[in-house]
């Protein structure tokens, strides 16, 4: 059976592929945020997951204005990395896990979550800059990736009570999952920033520091966070951090920080990155009629 | 009232920010659709060999045309851009997110930068027009 | 204030398109299946709504296997018919509603519905069959139209309690949106057919007219049969029927029929047609937090 | 186990009927890609001039380009195909639905149509494999 083994949480700040694919990670600037990735990397190399289902949001690249959906999951065979302007990074394609990936998206419509599938697309730095910084610069990335692409740019974008609620019903559908695989959630983007208008380059420290603190443990309390509080307290893109719910969920009734990382800043941005390991891993059953398919049963006989 | 009506009418409360909701999306739909026409190389080869013929073959406003010509990302954000697709743009002109983003405050990029590096824009202030907080 | 005033199920075989556009449908094989909607076509020239949400199927025209939407919403100005195989069909392009479609669109996204927003796309028989069933073949169409697209082909489609619940929260968007419209709701396809494999041509009549039976009244027992029971009782793309429990959703605790039609066979498939008058048209609260936001705002102050 | 997988298993009790599932709509991908392609009347005439040719063009093993060129539904269903993206075929072809989805059954055409001018296909016995019913 396939288990949930941890959870990664990180911004996404496209400088920081830029930084890593010049070859100015030990930079002045730059090494402060590195540095904060180090202890990770190590332990990665002793935990190394056999998939990722890799949380993160398209920024106008495989998704324009004509189709904006709320979830995509990545159900294809690989993803190369998107033109964003100034020609695709030379990373390596991510290699998908399309047996996991359909296991979960259809366990997750049966449990009347209203999923986007997609079989192909290109990913862009929301997705590919986080392997850059656990896992810096491999011929070959060492795992699978399940794309999880949230919209975090048209509003609204999913609450953080439904994204905390994805996350427990993507855990579910992992340990329903035959094979023996280690898989680990990542929640990406955040912490604060704002990247438009006058307002731009708000950073809130405070903020972010009891958010990452709501991580730990067992309590839900983040989930209940509504956007306006996003908007006001962590700048216009400190939304993304909704997706870091659904890594949260994922892991469950109560969670152990195993590694904490902020610094302030990359280029706009607040950096932070955390280490998670489900102490509780336990989820509410699915509360539906098609994910319980025994009741289902129950009321045709 | 208590629905998406007071959702969105928050977002106006929030200083100096616009929030990317349908109305904004409307408006921009065609200005972003061609910021993100720029993702393709050879678009970024003939938007910059001629701007304007270029942003002739788009359905957009003489007002957006113009905001496009002087990377006036304010008055881009009004016409409902998103900073996303308006990402493209900096892209293919080779300046940094940092810097781009900075022309839409009342700093220079370098006061822009030492404001960050110093920690940031503190949110003191910044969170409610009509609360002053 | 938009309200809305009725919902119409009906079928969409393509068939009935060709019948129309070749005028056949006078013909000893179609004139007992136009026939029925004789009755409603009269009725809705008296009480013509403004904007039609049409609840339907893509049958692999706008969408392809890359991307497989669960629940796409039409937020465009017009859609242009598909061309299926054998050229779009000459009918009027369907002129949408945008400002009612958005404001339904972001009203369910706050109330947890993973919608994807569409503003570009073409629509297929599945969209513009009924059109014409119940309005013939005028130059421009009688009224605006917001287009709803369910996976109905890819396993597995939205659960029926699933699609009940979304006809909920349109019920409560529309409710809640500032203009005076008169909104009617449309849930397509069906009814019993199978269009594959040695066991095509299935029909059930006795299963359809339990669930024409089961749209009417206070009962909401069908939005609780699962998928197998619609696959082995009405065909292998009898599952369609989920998409008319939007529609009964919509309509709220309590509908009255006004006119029903039944009739076996239109090319593969058993023709089922009714409109509904909602009698007490309550749907339950929003149960989410950004959904009810002064619940949200409660929070944080 | 209470699941997916359960969900899925009852599938396979149902007579004479292929279930689009995940595992199907991976097999016959690129198949329901090819059939797509179809749409499009440039593509509908290049197939007509030249079937082969055509498929040739699309990642599509043997027996698949051999069951396109056979019009064998019951096999291309078999290979992943969607009933929905091989109708794009008999529109090319210009058969109506009812015909081509005769071929599937054990009937020849007028005797299908007769079934279903009768009131269609009875569902006793077709709803379940081991409970026979
Ligand atoms: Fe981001
Ligand atoms: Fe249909």
């Amino acid at each position: 059976m396939a288990r949930i083994t941890a959870g990664i949480a990180t911004s996404h700040v496209p400088l920081l592929g830029v930084a890593a694919d010049q070859n100015k990670s030990g930079d002045d600037y730059f090494a402060p945020i590195f540095s904060g990735y180090e202890w990770s990397r190590k332990w990665l190399a002793d935990t190394l997951p056999d998939v990722i289902v890799l949380v993160y949001n398209d920024h106008a690249s495989a998704f324009d204005m004509k189709i904006i959906p709320t979830f995509a999951i990545g159900c294809g065979e690989s993803y190369a990395p998107a033109d964003e302007g100034w020609g695709p990074r030379e990373v390596p394609d991510v290699e998908g896990h399309p047996d996991l990936a359909w296991h979960i998206a259809q366990s997750l419509i049966l449990d009347e979550f209203d999923m986007t599938i997609i079989n192909e697309m290109d990913v862009d730095h929301g997705l590919t800059v986080p392997l850059t910084m656990l896992f810096g610069a491999p011929d070959k990335w060492p795992c699978k990736v399940i794309p999880l692409a949230v919209n975090v740019v048209t509003y609204p974008p999913p609450s953080g009570n439904r994204c905390w609620a994805l996350g427990e019903a993507i855990a579910r559908a992992v340990n329903s999952f035959n094979d023996d695989l280690d898989v680990q959630v990542w929640g990406t983007g955040g912490m604060s920033h704002q990247l438009q208008g006058p307002r731009a380059g708000l950073i809130n420290r405070e903020w972010d520091n009891m958010f990452l603190d709501g991580l730990v443990g067992t309590t839900d309390k983040l989930r209940h966070i509504p956007h306006i509080e996003y908007l006001r307290e962590t700048g216009s893109e400190g939304i993304e951090m909704v997706m870091w719910l659904i890594m949260r969920g994922a892991l469950g009734r109560e969670t152990k920080a195993l590694h904490r990382h902020y610094h302030v800043p990359c280029s706009n941005t607040a950096i932070g990155h955390m280490v998670l390991e489900p102490v509780d891993g336990t989820v509410p059953p699915s509360p539906t009629i098609e994910g319980k398919n025994a009741a289902a049963q129950a009321m045709i006989d | 009232m208590s629905d998406i009506h007071d959702y969105l009418a928050e977002f106006d409360d929030i200083p100096g920010t616009r929030v990317f909701t349908a109305a904004r999306a409307r408006q921009g739909y065609h200005l972003n659709q061609f910021a993100m026409g720029l993702m393709k190389a050879d678009n970024r080869e003939r938007f910059r060999a001629d701007e304007k013929a270029y942003l002739d073959d788009w359905k957009l406003s003489d007002q957006a045309k113009s905001a496009v010509l002087a990377r006036d990302y304010n008055a881009l954000l009004d016409l409902g851009g998103n900073i996303y697709f308006l990402s493209k743009i900096f892209s293919t002109d080779g300046i940094s997110f940092a810097e781009a983003v900075s022309t839409m405050t009342d700093m220079d990029f370098p006061t822009y930068r030492e404001m960050m590096n110093q920690g940031g824009r503190s949110p003191e202030g910044q969170r409610s027009i009509k609360e002053k907080r």
